[in-house]
């Protein structure tokens, strides 16, 4: 098992925000987390990149325990991920958040740089702009190629379709799913269920800060109930 | 990296702030009997602590009741004032004792430049100082939190520097020969000795906290505590948050020009000096130390700090260790206080229960640093306008 | 709820506190009935804060007079009580209170400054102590028509037409520059030495900086296009002595005058030695140099014996001020009370200067003595009347 | 038909470079719940803040009982009748349940910092209606016996009906829901739904948005689906739902379109 | 009037340009702390205070007897400037690990940590005052320190009636010099880039696996380094310092920071050369005793019609 939480709690002050999730994630997977706004999907994937600190529970990851390791020693564990609202720096250019990406790297950059401007032309035509004047699909794509340029061994993408045209959305995806062929597991969180769960090999549902069902994604696309919440409800 | 669910142990402090919240809960719960013995207990406290009995351990170097009245009640008095401004509505002001120095100014221009009666020249000065406090007010207090700091730090020099710099009110001569309190026939007669002035200052300290705590439980109250927690949803909730902001500044500075009115009266003589930066600085750590927007906890605060650095002077052993007079290092520590407590009781000596909370949430509606893990707080208007 | 109901009980308490007050009223007087064997004097001022430089020296003086004073054993012994008030008038008024109330002290050498004196100066009158100041020379005190207040030197009234007068006679300047910070003493003495300057037809101009400023540049703008003959700043020394050096570094040339607060070694090594020579210095102090003769010699002596430095300022106005006490003691006088009545009629050669005081006060003699920055030293060039410029 | 309570004329937000809103057009009528849905990021949030006056549109007015409203203070648009929750709660934290009502009834009272001191009648019955409403108010959300608990201590669908109680006590004729089922239960969804036509049955109108779509079908009088800061349709509940633009856009790309 | 200003005017200028140097230098502390902790670091006077003391100290050993030229000069000034440096920014990081981080660390509010830099602001002043003044210099530590003199003050060149000396070129130059090696640090390098992650978004910072521990640390180091710079050139140009130098020139580099907006590298530079130049004009026509109330007043001003400062906010958003 690459990723392993293990019934984690985590609090805001003195209300929980998460109450008891375990999930796992294998290596070469793309692991789904969906379920309603404030459910604690942005909470769990904070919480494994050491964001937010644990009240109770375990995060193991590549079998080492790291429920106490500070966040920016997870990223040079392998832990990369595109934070909720993109968190691009606004007074960087985009070639200077790409290295941001690669802060704790000494070694070569140029062919992982190559790399992100290939998946991302769009980015390589701009390199010079500023990130706070980009459009959201582009900081979406900036973000997710500053992860990265960590070298994750597990990409946590917290809704890359949040604010995106539909054009972009099924790009996004594509994408996703491009990284995850070259090697690189991904977790990710989607308000979009429907799209998320036909990417994934698993997928789990979140309410109310716990886990409330887990299985392979495209049967869930067809659970009655999941339909229900999350898709429509037709 | 610590959790703020996971506390440490092996605190002093905390156990002391365990039987303050001891002391917390019987409050709550006490009849009403019980409130009223200790009010009186309070009270009666306060008439008979000039005496020399308590003098004599207090203050064996200087004379008690003096020091009861200055630094001790001055203090108090002006760190009930601010406590309102930076407790309740949660705005940093660093120039607070230009309120001080307005009503100090006013006592001693008025009355001995016009005769104005003493009364009539302490009710004037809290108008001018409430005056100021809206006119400094009105233009800043749309600034942010820091940069209002900065500028109510520079109102505070202008006002120091003008009046050294103005003849017509004396200039760095100061103004000397201020009235004394016009006597109450048969009642008082306020002369050099200090009792009076110690009762007067008492009296004011007791109205103003009267006060503070009547406009803490009302309307005003609340949409104070409401814009320190969240000024947009404050707004929203029909909140007038800017006239709600310029009113603390100006009660605050009622109270501040009250103690200087106080003050002037008593001293005699009022010069620029005696209304330094420093003196701000002193008043806001008292309030932080005792516990911001607690009144109890505030008190207590201005109490230590006008009080410690006093008696610390008279420690006869640390004479004889130090082969030097102790009260050269009472700066020194009181410096070194002020960080030590800070880092071991951030919330102050006896913070309110909200106050602590917020502070512990880092929310204390003045933000945090950036800490390794940053707070829960995510200010919705800018992330709605950058999606 | 409970804060309407704590306001009632309050408003209670606190009218009732206000009879209180009326009886809780005390302290009391320093009647020393009876036969008495040991008296006790105060000596206050700014002993640790940052114009101690000023205090110390006229501290050793009272100390020094009063340790020979008991050496001889005398009937009655003198305690001198030392009281540190950093200059700040609160601080003295606390200060002065215990002293009375509890120290029982029957007169007070000091306040040094005269912001402390204002302070205190209804106290002591109130509880009829009387008090000699070795070094507070703010005009206005004398105006109080305070009766227990007595100081020995002459006031910034005196002082500035002296520097003024001093500098017109020796320099005969067409233009003068007056500078003060934003300190009391240092516009008093400004202001006194403008009018001097006015009255004897010299043309004026002025600047004033803050206290706190390290940079002067403005100042020395000013002076150097106003062009003056003389430049005259009323201020202490730490001031003084950057002032001077900048001023000199901006190429301004014409001679610098200040006053006692001045007078002090650090101006020197503040300023530069280049910079400094030539600087002259007016004060109503006296300050022996080791070339000096006579009971000044003596006292020269003795206090570079008992504190390991030479003399400095004001050192013999704290003896005299001592001395006057020490006098009426000595004469059976152990009240307050009676060492005033006593005061009023002092008449001696003390080491300053001869001490007399006037009804209000005031010293009958207000000599101004003139002192100038030769090779690197402060040189006393003699009383005002008498003393000549070199170079 | 009357004067719509809320009328969104032609309005255009623009952020920078960014377009949060095109020329958006809606109109609501008395007594309706009106639902606002859209993917996130589509522009509802700004809706509500442009209507509550945290922003003021770059292009176009907002109407509200016939009067212009863009560019009055944040708190007279309160006062003049409009109230609304937030996406991610924002009450007084610290305050007790009881405490953030209060603020919500007290922007119709008067009581200024002398009233209050001198505890003059009208305060204390100012203090007095103001707690009772609040009272009255929790009830009615259904969260009475909280009243002096501290708001962040309630659990999280408490704490949405508290934010509820407290729009409702600036008594607002049109109130303002942004989310109020996010981080529900099925059951607590089930009574906000309740909730939500009784606070319309008692004479109020309601704009809601919201993600979760059994609720949105449930509740609502008329539903705008918004895309792209584009209104793409708007209609009877079950027209939107089946409206093919808005499952293209919303509801996901239709099965065979992958 | 006019004439006097005319006259004046170009001195005004010169003496303006100088002493904005120091504020300017002085303020990067402030700016920089600011922009990654958003904390005013009050007790980053003490920072200053340090270097001048350094500064004395290596002066006084060196003790040239008589004013330096040429290599000499710029050898001992380089000397100066970097152990002033090296002191000031290795204090600066010892007040950060002692005052703030246990603040940090409990997520403290940052009013508290406001009080926190008083007291330490407090405890350095007093700490100088009794300790290590006396036992630096023999000296009682709340007098004036003079220094020897290592500049001559010849004048170069003159603009008008405006001498312009050495030691104004020394101060102007290196200041300028400083600011823009600071400038390229944070734009260019690595660790620049680290410092303006963190400052715009410390959680995205993280995530990039930036510890904003050390960069905090990196922060006060730079920033007590160019207080530090700041002090030895006071040193040399003033010749004497005092327990509480910092107290004034702080609070007069502080509104320069804000004054050019807050958190922008470049911002300090202009507010500190605004704010020496307007002072020193101003008092052209008031009165040097108003210089400050000007300098408030200007600050108040602007910040009335531009917020954010005359460059504005930097560090987090547009680029410097």
């Amino acid at each position: 098992m690459l990723l392993e939480i293990k019934d984690i709690h985590v609090h805001y002050g003195k209300i929980a925000a998460i109450k008891g999730i375990s999930l796992e994630v294998d290596e070469g997977e793309i692991v789904s987390l969906i379920g309603a706004n404030g459910a604690g999907k942005t909470t769990t994937l904070k919480t494994i990149s050491g964001l937010r600190p644990l009240t109770s529970g375990k995060v193991v990851f590549n079998g080492e325990d790291i429920s106490k390791m500070p966040g920016h020693k997870r990223v040079m564990a392998g832990i990369g991920q595109s934070p909720e609202g993109r968190g691009v720096f606004p007074g960087m250019t985009v070639q200077e958040n790409l290295l941001m990406g690669a802060y704790t790297r000494k070694d070569a950059l140029d062919a992982d740089l190559a790399e992100v401007y290939e998946l991302f032309p769009r980015l390589a035509e701009r390199k010079n702009q500023f990130g706070g004047t980009m459009s959201g699909g582009e900081q979406q794509m900036i973000a997710i190629g500053r992860a990265l340029m960590t070298k994750p061994k597990v990409l946590l993408l917290d809704e890359p379709s949040m604010g995106l045209a539909p054009m972009l959305i099924a790009q996004i995806f594509e994408i996703i799913k491009e990284i995850n062929k070259r090697g690189t597991t991904v977790l990710l969180v989607e308000q979009n269920a429907q799209q998320a769960l036909k990417l994934s090999d698993r997928a789990y549902v979140l309410e109310t800060g716990r886990v409330v069902k887990s299985a392979p994604g495209p049967a869930l696309l067809d659970d009655p109930q999941v339909r229900a919440a999350y898709l429509g409800g037709h | 990296m610590k959790g703020n669910g996971v506390t440490g142990n092996a605190n002093p402090l905390r156990r002391v702030g365990a039987l303050v919240d001891g002391a917390r809960d019987w409050w709550e719960h006490a009849k009403a009997w019980q409130r009223y013995l200790v009010y009186l207990g309070a009270v009666v406290f306060a008439l008979i602590l000039p005496a020399p009995a308590i003098g004599s351990f207090m203050s064996p170097g200087a004379d008690w009741t003096s020091v009861l009245i200055y630094p001790i009640g001055t203090y108090i008095l002006l760190a009930v004032g601010l406590n309102v401004v930076v407790g309740q509505a949660g705005l940093l002001d660093l120039g607070f004792v230009a309120f001080f120095a307005i009503g100090g100014y006013s006592v001693a221009y008025f009355g001995t430049q016009y005769g104005w009666n003493y009364w009539a020249t302490v009710a004037f000065g809290i108008i001018l100082a409430a005056v100021s406090g809206v006119i400094l007010g009105a233009p800043t207090l749309r600034l942010r939190g820091d940069y209002l700091a900065i500028v109510t730090l520079g109102f505070g020099e202008i006002v120091r520097i003008t009046a050294n710099n103005t003849d017509e009110i004396g200039g760095a001569r100061g103004i000397t020969n201020v009235p004394h309190p016009t006597d109450i026939p048969g009642v008082v007669e306020f002369g050099l000795l200090p009792a009076p002035y110690y009762y007067l200052i008492l009296i004011a300290i007791v109205l103003v906290i009267i006060f503070s705590v009547r406009l803490q439980k009302s309307r005003v109250g609340r949409a104070w505590a409401a814009i320190r927690e969240d000024e947009d949803a404050a707004e929203l909730m029909g909140v007038p948050t800017f006239k709600f902001k310029l009113l603390a500044f100006a009660i605050g500075a009622m109270i501040g020009g009250l103690a200087g009115g106080i003050y002037a009266g008593k001293a005699v003589f009022i010069e620029p000096n005696t209304f330094p930066f420093i003196l701000s600085a002193t008043i806001l750590a008292a309030v932080v130390l005792g516990g911001a927007g607690n009144l109890p906890g505030v008190i207590l605060g201005a109490f230590v700090i006008a009080w410690l650095p006093e008696r610390f002077r008279e420690v006869n052993w640390l004479k004889d260790v130090l082969d030097r007079d102790p009260a050269e290092y009472r700066i020194l520590l009181f410096g070194g206080v002020l960080v030590l407590m800070m880092a071991l009781r951030p919330e102050g000596l006896l913070p309110s229960r909200r106050r602590r909370a917020e502070l512990h949430e880092g929310t204390g509606g003045m933000g945090t640093m950036g800490a390794e893990v940053a707070g829960p707080d995510t200010d919705v208007t800018t992330t709605e306008a950058a999606k | 709820m409970s804060g309407a109901r704590l306001g009632r009980v309050l408003a209670l308490a606190a009218a009732s506190s206000l009879v209180l007050a009326a009886c809780a009223g005390g302290g009391g007087g320093g009647d020393a009935g009876g036969d008495v064997t040991s008296v006790k004097i105060g000596f206050m001022g700014d002993l640790t804060g940052e114009a101690a430089a000023i205090v110390i020296p006229p501290r050793n003086g009272a100390v020094m007079a009063v340790k020979e004073y008991n050496d001889k054993n005398p009937k009655v012994k003198i305690e001198l009580v030392q009281y540190d008030s950093q200059g700040k008038p609160d601080q003295a008024t606390s200060l002065v209170t215990k002293a009375i109330g509890q120290d029982k002290i029957i007169g007070l050498i000091g306040p040094a400054f005269s912001g402390e004196s204002k302070a205190v100066g209804g106290l002591l009158e109130e509880n009829k102590i009387p008090s000699v100041s070795p070094s507070a020379t703010n005009p206005g005190l004398a105006e109080n028509g305070w009766t227990y207040w007595h100081r020995v030197v002459a006031n910034d009234s005196d002082q500035g037409p002296g520097i003024a007068e001093f500098l017109v006679k020796a320099k005969s300047p067409k233009k003068a520059f007056v500078i003060s910070d934003d300190q009391e003493y240092s516009v008093g003495l400004a202001d006194a030495v403008a009018k001097s300057f006015k009255d004897a037809g010299v043309t004026v101009e002025t600047d004033k900086f803050a206290k706190g400023a390290s940079d002067y540049s403005s100042t020395v703008t000013k002076v150097a296009s106003a062009n003056p003959d003389v430049i005259v700043y009323g201020g202490y020394y730490a001031e003084a002595g950057r002032l001077l050096k900048q001023l000199r570094d901006g190429g301004v040339k014409a001679t610098f005058a200040s006053g006692d607060g001045s007078l002090d070694q650090q101006v020197i090594t503040g300023a530069g030695a280049a910079a400094a020579e030539n600087a002259v210095f007016g004060c109503p102090c006296n300050i022996p140099s080791p070339d000096v003769t006579g009971t000044l010699k003596t006292f020269f002596d003795n206090y570079k014996k008992a504190n390991n430095v030479d003399p400095a300022i004001y050192a013999t106005e704290g003896y005299d001020a001592a001395t006057a006490f020490i006098k009426a003691v000595e004469a059976g006088n152990t009240t307050g009370e009676k060492i005033n009545e006593y005061l009023k009629t002092i008449n001696f050669e003390g080491v300053s200067k001869p001490i007399k005081f006037k009804a209000n006060g005031e010293p009958e003699n207000n000599a101004i003595f003139v002192y100038q920055v030769k090779g690197g030293v402060l040189k006393l060039l003699g009383p005002a009347e008498e003393a000549k410029l070199e170079g | 038909m009357s004067t719509p309570v809320l009328q969104l004329d032609n309005v255009t937000m623009r952020f920078g470079g960014v377009v949060a809103l095109r020329e958006a057009k809606i109109s609501i009528n008395p007594g309706e719940i009106f639902a606002l849905i859209g993917p996130n990021g589509a522009g509802k949030t700004t809706v509500f803040n442009v209507v509550t006056g945290v922003y003021q549109p770059t292009e176009g007015q907002v109407l509200f009982n016939g009067t212009r409203i863009d560019g009055t203070k944040r708190f007279k648009i309160t006062k003049l009748g409009i109230a609304r929750t937030f996406q991610n709660i924002r009450l007084f934290h610290n305050m007790s349940a009881l405490e953030n009502v209060m603020v919500g009834a007290d922007s119709h009272h008067k009581t200024g910092a002398i009233g209050a001191t001198l505890n003059l009648p009208w305060h204390r019955k100012e203090e007095k209606r103001g707690r009772e409403l609040a009272r009255e108010l929790l009830d009615f959300v259904g969260i009475p016996g909280r009243m002096t608990e501290t708001a962040k201590n309630l659990p999280y669908g408490d704490q949405r009906r508290l934010e509820i109680a407290r729009a409702l006590a600036t008594d607002p004729k049109l109130l303002l829901l942004d989310e109020p089922a996010a981080g529900m239960n099925p059951a607590e969804k089930e009574a906000l739904q309740a909730l939500i036509r009784k606070i319309r049955d008692s004479g109020r109108t309601v704009l809601l948005i919201e993600h979760d779509m059994s609720l949105v079908m449930g509740v609502s009088d008329r539903v705008a689906v918004l895309d792209f800061g584009q209104l793409i349709a708007e209609g009877l509940p079950h027209e939107v739902q089946t409206n093919p633009r808005v499952i293209e856009a919303y509801l996901g790309v239709s099965e065979d379109a992958s | 009037m006019l004439d006097e200003f005319l006259n004046q005017f170009l001195p005004s200028t010169v003496g303006g340009l100088v002493v904005g140097s120091i504020y300017a230098l002085v303020a990067l502390g402030y700016t920089m702390v600011y922009g990654v902790l958003r904390l005013i670091n009050f007790a980053h006077s003490e920072i200053f205070m340090i270097g001048t003391f350094t500064s004395l100290v290596v002066i006084t050993a060196i003790a040239p007897a008589s004013p330096l030229t040429g290599f000499a000069l710029f050898g001992v000034m380089l000397l100066l400037i970097l152990l002033s440096a090296a002191i000031s920014g290795g204090a600066a990081m010892l007040l950060e690990v002692v005052a703030y981080r246990p603040l940090r660390k409990k997520g403290a509010t940052r009013l508290t940590a406001l009080i926190s830099a008083i007291g330490a602001s407090l405890f350095l002043q007093e700490l100088f005052a009794l300790v290590v003044i006396p036992w630096l210099t023999g000296k009682a530590g709340r007098n004036q320190q003079s220094s020897p003199r290592l500049v001559d003050r010849d004048t170069v060149f003159t603009i008008g009636n405006a001498a312009v000396r050495t030691d104004h070129i020394i101060v102007v130059v290196a200041a300028v010099v400083m600011m823009v090696a600071l400038d390229r640090l944070v734009n260019r390098t690595r660790i620049g880039r680290g410092i303006r992650a963190t400052a715009q978004d410390p959680e995205a910072a993280v995530l990039m696996g930036v510890s904003i521990d050390n960069i905090v640390r990196v922060t006060f180091l730079l920033g007590g380094a160019m207080a530090g710079v700041a002090g030895a050139l006071y040193l040399m140009e003033f010749e004497n310092t005092v327990y509480n130098v910092g107290f004034v020139l702080g609070i007069k580099a502080f509104t320069a920071a804000v004054l050019g907006g807050i958190g922008n590298l470049r911002g300090a530079l202009v507010g500190g050369v605004v704010l020496g130049l307007i002072e020193n004009w101003g008092a052209i026509f008031l009165g040097s005793e108003w210089k400050d109330v000007i300098a408030f007043t200007v600050l108040v001003v602007v910040l009335m019609f531009r917020p954010t400062g005359i460059l504005g906010e930097s560090l987090q958003k547009a680029r410097a």
